[in-house]
């Protein structure tokens, strides 16, 4: 059995959600992390949940990074472990420079919650592992400031190295201007980092692992981090 | 010509993205730092050479459109 | 006191010379504001009450009734839901964005408060034309606003209702309802009992403004306001956030007595209303108070309408576990007084007491008014259709598809989309779909919920208007399969001191008490928002409703799509629908006339129950309540919210066939108690006798599949329209007004 | 002392809300104004009489804190 720590910093508001499909879905251990705590709790991966923390005030993710619980977050990422930031979690992995980029406000400046489809790029993150390449994932957003920005050259450095994981896509995998839903460059709707252990994604998972809720499509991400934790154990 | 106008919340409205940040600022050890308000800044590129002329539009503009009068007020800059 | 200063506060002369009998000595003028709020309108109720309490509020199911911070109902498995429905207008007109944000913020404490996680919201809002662009700023502001607060602290919102109609124009609504989830046995109360125990004030800090708030929603506008504009209170959905998890996890431990947030009219009313539910007094000192600006007045202080804050009243001797939780999540309980035997309400600034008046009284003894009642004018005028003075109608499918390409009837997607919906990942069915539906982790259920009002039909019959609008909530319920519980309602009004509205007022009221009598859904709490005018000019009576049902297996919650093509189409209830008040009538003729087609409450309860069973039983695929837009609308939308399957149907004959109206009246006539349901054939003839046994009227219509939306009449083909045709111009209805929030479809 | 901190996004980073203000001002008859940026303001109040101690103090908060570096840069200004 896999154990995810679940961060919580003040003003999360999916930390519930990640620990439910992790512990009640998938059926593995979930661990909440208070953002004061210096301790993982035996993590095998860190999720960073989704949220406004801090009220998402300044900036999204601004304020987080500089939770006491960002230093374990950051030696646990410097030692492989596997870290996954979920829409804030993925700001908060921007702002704190475990993630290249950063993410500006929705092209049409409003709030947007939806189901959107992705393509899976690349298929050797630990959130990747049991997917294909090239696998439509349809996931909901939900975020105002979800609308991936770096610098040419960074994007050009994230393309040649294979770190963009997820992008967004028509329902049969097609990229288009319509189906990028906030105006991201390339279409980016997740990155990871060089050593490919830390994945970052504006989409929810966690919101996609019933069919009740309109989509499993997100328990492949979860699911990924599970089989790699196991195969780590094993090897 | 280059035009700025700053836009603040009245300084009797509570603002609580300021607040947010002084107390961030507080843990991080910057408590010199008493206050914080947080405004919005807008640089206008403005088509004229007439500083009298600017300064009349950047005001216009911030009247009806940049800032809302029920709770912020606005100045008005023009770069010399 | 002088004359200026007690008319300054709103005060008659005769409720002056109550408080000074109450007092037996002349207000400070801290005691005056404190008096002036708490008998204003909002806070007391002085002209509604007396109707109010007709209300049926009993029921098996009830755990807390009307008079907490928010009712509370079973609903099995030890769980209670507690809902409410709050309106924020006047502050949402002075400044939409937070006016919405901080009336989403209101009604969330006012569910936490009572021990309860909130876990969905909805919304009702009503504005002026959309061709008006202050409209679509104030749509735009409120609409981001509700987004706001809502999105950032995390609750779903799951539905709601948008309308649009000239006499909202300068004075849109702003009605929002939360529901939360509590053990019924951890059900918090909001008083203050056992003298000597502390009572903390935590939270927001106060400020100045608000002032005068509770006075200001009882006041109509007029055209001054614009100018003498009242300080705007700016939410903090980032504090709220705090306030809510650290509350909740203090109402684990024990070491509290009572909550209550500070809502209208702020640290008054918590003080005063705790401690007249306890029996006990409080004692506060105002020194104490965290407070945000310099200089601030004990009466300021008292009257302060500053959000986010509550005030809590703990056991002696348990200070620092309370303490405790609330330094975890960054917030400072502060100990700002403490309960007294002597049913006081004491306030001292420092060492100086500056009000002292026995709050039962306060709270209790509040002016009531039998308010004098006059049928309005215009009445006999509106209610008269004459259909023969019309031009003849128009083609069927040039309205069917203005219809829906109405605001009211079109996707409300640009709205919604702009609220997180799912969110707790508990959303089973979003907004979009008739209601609302909200699985309740750790157990099979689920929720339902449906917030409806038509102001057309209570404005053209004010006791019908509401009978149909409790009906169509209930019935917007049903159709998931959702049992109707219990319902909240708020009450939006204009003048009650004009006859004419007082009437509207008492006969809405009665309305609603029939229909929740009969259908057997008590009231379990509500709000009235009076005073909505301008310039003299009121709003159309509103009385919105919000229904919620129980749903026992939530695998079986059904959504108004066809699901698939090859089954068949059935209507139950009364096929015949009625142009008066109809969005028929509005959109071809732009005539508000007539009178909306009555319900006939049996039978309408006869039908809700039996679509509860069939949902139950799995005998039906989908059901969808005639609404606005009648029938054809009604098919059109079961066929395009999903997949897109199509439909042929063919309705009975209709009556006087020499009427140039009657196929109007068959395809766009309104009418309650008729729903459109699915089944497949092999359930068919199951279904037809289950309707039967229920005496519901059934009728097979047609079946889905194809491409199109077809209707005949008797024989004939008299309308049809491409799924792809109807797809577009209901999609675009709404948000062609609008600066699109998303490329994407 | 006073100190203003102004964050703006960088000139190559798109600013969307600056486009809308633009777009906005065009339909309401402002076409004179050809370009606006829309950025952050920030009143700092910081515990201290040297302009010297304020401009450091407020600079290591902008960096630190109130600008994201990748998109965004920052200028101080202490009050006289
Ligand atoms: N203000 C709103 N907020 C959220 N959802 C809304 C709002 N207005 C309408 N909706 C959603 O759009 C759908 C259609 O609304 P409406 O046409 O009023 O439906 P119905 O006639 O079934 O009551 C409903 O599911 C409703 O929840
Ligand atoms: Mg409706």
């Amino acid at each position: 059995m896999a154990t995810f720590a679940v961060i919580e910093f003040p003003g999360s508001n999916c930390d519930h959600d990640a620990y439910y499909a992790v512990k009640h879905v998938l059926g593995q251990r979930a661990e909440f992390v208070w953002h004061k705590d210096t301790d993982l709790r035996g993590a095998d991966v860190v999720v960073l949940p989704g949220g406004f923390s801090y009220g998402d005030y300044l900036r999204t993710g601004a304020i987080a990074k500089f939770s006491p619980v960002m230093s374990q977050v950051r030696a646990f990422a410097d030692a492989g472990g596997p870290v996954i930031g979920i829409c804030n979690g993925f700001q908060v992995l921007l702002e704190a420079g475990l993630l290249e980029g950063a993410l500006l406000r929705n092209r049409r400046l409003k709030f947007l919650c939806r189901h959107v489809h992705v393509r899976v790029e690349q298929v050797d993150t630990p959130f990747t592992g049991e997917a294909m390449g090239g696998q439509i994932l349809k996931l909901p957003i939900a975020h105002g400031e979800g609308n991936y920005y770096a610098a040419p050259e960074t994007v050009s450095t994230l393309e040649a190295n294979h770190q963009v994981v997820f992008r967004y896509c028509a329902a049969a995998g097609e990229r288009s201007d319509t189906a990028n839903p906030n105006g991201s460059i390339n279409a980016i709707a997740g990155v990871c980092n060089r050593r490919r252990n830390v994945v970052g994604l504006m989409p929810h998972p966690e919101r996609a692992c019933e069919s009740a809720l309109g989509s499993e499509d997100g328990r492949v991400i979860l699911e990924s981090a599970v089989a790699a934790v196991l195969s780590a154990g094993v090897a | 010509m280059k035009t700025r106008v700053f836009v603040t919340l009245k300084p009797s409205v509570f603002d609580p993205q300021g607040r947010t940040i002084v107390q961030a600022l507080g843990s991080m050890g910057y408590a010199a730092v008493r206050d914080v308000r947080q405004g919005k800044y807008f640089e206008l590129d403005v088509d004229t050479d007439s500083e009298e002329a600017a300064r009349m539009l950047a005001t216009e503009v911030a009247d009806r459109l940049l800032a809302n009068p029920v709770i912020e007020s606005y100045r008005v800059e023009v770069e010399e | 006191m002088d004359q200026a200063t007690i008319d300054s506060h709103g005060l008659s002369a005769d409720e002056y010379r109550r408080l000074v009998g109450i007092l037996r000595r002349e207000p400070t003028i801290t005691e005056l504001g404190i008096f002036s709020v708490m008998w204003s309108e909002h806070c007391s109720y002085k002209s509604s009450r007396l109707y109010l309490s007709r209300l049926p509020t009993d029921g098996p199911r009830v755990v807390q009734g009307p008079g907490e911070n928010a009712g509370a109902v079973d609903i099995g498995e030890g769980l209670a839901a507690v809902f409410k429905i709050e309106s924020h207008n006047h502050p949402s007109f002075i400044e939409p964005y937070q006016g919405a944000a901080t009336g989403v913020g209101g009604i969330i404490r006012d569910i936490f408060t009572m021990g309860a996680r909130p876990i969905a919201l909805l919304n009702s809002l009503r504005f002026g034309g959309l061709d008006d662009p202050e409209t679509r700023r104030l749509v735009d502001g409120v609409v981001a606003g509700i987004a706001g607060y809502g999105n950032s602290i995390g609750i779903p919102t799951v539905g709601g209702e948008i309308a649009f109609e000239p006499s909202y124009a300068g004075n849109p609504l702003v009605n929002v309802f939360c529901l939360g989830v509590a053990k019924v046995d951890g059900l918090a109360k909001g008083l203050a009992s056992g003298a000597g125990n502390p009572v903390y004030y935590v939270g927001a800090k106060t400020g100045r403004d608000g002032i005068h708030g509770a006075t200001m929603a009882s006041a109509e506008f007029d055209e001054h306001s614009a100018d003498n504009r009242p300080a705007v209170q700016v939410g903090d959905p980032f504090m709220e956030k705090l306030l809510l998890e650290a509350c909740l996890e203090v109402m684990q431990t024990d070491a509290l007595v009572g909550i209550q947030d500070m809502g209208a009219a702020g640290l008054t009313c918590s003080t005063c209303e705790m401690g007249a539910r306890g029996d006990a007094g409080i004692e506060i000192d105002v020194s104490l108070v965290p407070q945000r600006e310099t200089g601030m007045s004990a009466y300021e202080i008292m009257l302060s309408e500053s959000q986010e804050r509550m005030l809590l009243v703990a056991r002696q001797g348990r200070e620092s576990e309370v303490e405790r939780v609330f330094e975890k999540w960054d917030l400072h309980a502060v100990r700002i007084g403490h309960v007294t035997e002597d049913e006081v309400l004491r306030v001292r600034n420092g060492a100086t007491v500056v009000a002292e008046i026995p709050n039962r009284q306060l709270a209790d003894e509040a002016p009531l008014y039998d308010r004098p009642t006059q049928v309005p004018g215009y009445l006999d005028e509106v209610q008269q259709l004459a259909l023969e003075v019309l031009a003849a109608p128009g083609e069927l499918v040039g309205a069917w598809r203005q219809l829906l390409a109405a605001p009211v009837i079109a996707n409300k997607r640009w709205v919604y989309r702009q609220y997180d919906h799912m969110v707790r990942t508990n959303t089973v069915v979003g907004p979009g779909l008739t209601a609302g539906v909200v699985r309740i982790k750790g157990t099979d259920r689920a929720l339902a919920m449906s917030v409806d009002g038509n102001g057309r039909y209570t404005y053209l019959d004010p006791r019908e208007g509401a009978r149909l609008a409790v009906a169509e909530a209930a019935r917007n319920v049903a159709c998931t399969g959702g049992e109707p519980i219990a319902a909240t309602n708020c009450l939006n009004f204009g003048n009650p001191e004009r006859p004419d509205i007082m009437w509207q007022l008492a006969e809405a009221i009665e309305g609603i008490g029939e229909a929740c009598r009969s259908l057997e859904i008590p009231i379990t709490g509500g709000n009235v928002s009076l005073y909505n005018e301008t310039d003299g000019e009121a709003i159309y009576p509103t009385p919105v409703l919000g229904v919620v049902g129980l749903i026992e297996d939530r695998a079986r919650v059904l959504t108004r799509v066809f699901p698939e093509a090859g089954l068949d189409i059935v209507v139950l209830g009364d096929p015949m629908g009625a142009l008066g008040g109809s969005e028929y009538l509005k959109v071809s003729y732009e005539l508000v006339r007539g009178r909306p087609a009555p319900v006939d409450l049996a039978r309408e309860r006869a039908l809700q129950r039996v679509l509860v069973a069939m949902a139950r039983e799995r005998l039906i695929r989908s059901a969808h309540d005639c609404a606005e837009g009648g029938f054809a609308v009604t098919l059109a939308e079961c066929c395009i919210a999903g997949a897109g399957v199509g439909a042929t149907v063919e309705l009975p004959p209709v009556d006087g066939s020499d009427d140039r109206f009657g196929l109007v009246r068959a395809l766009f006539g309104e009418a309650p108690s008729r729903v459109v349901v699915s089944v497949a054939s092999s359930e068919r003839d199951r279904l037809l006798e289950v309707a039967r046994a229920a005496s519901v009227p059934a009728v097979v219509i047609g079946q889905t599949g194809g491409e199109r939306v077809v209707i005949g009449v008797d024989g004939a083909e008299v309308a049809s329209l491409g799924l792809d045709e109807a797809e577009h111009v209901w999609e675009h209805g709404l948000s062609r007004h609008f600066e699109s929030v998303d490329s994407a479809a």
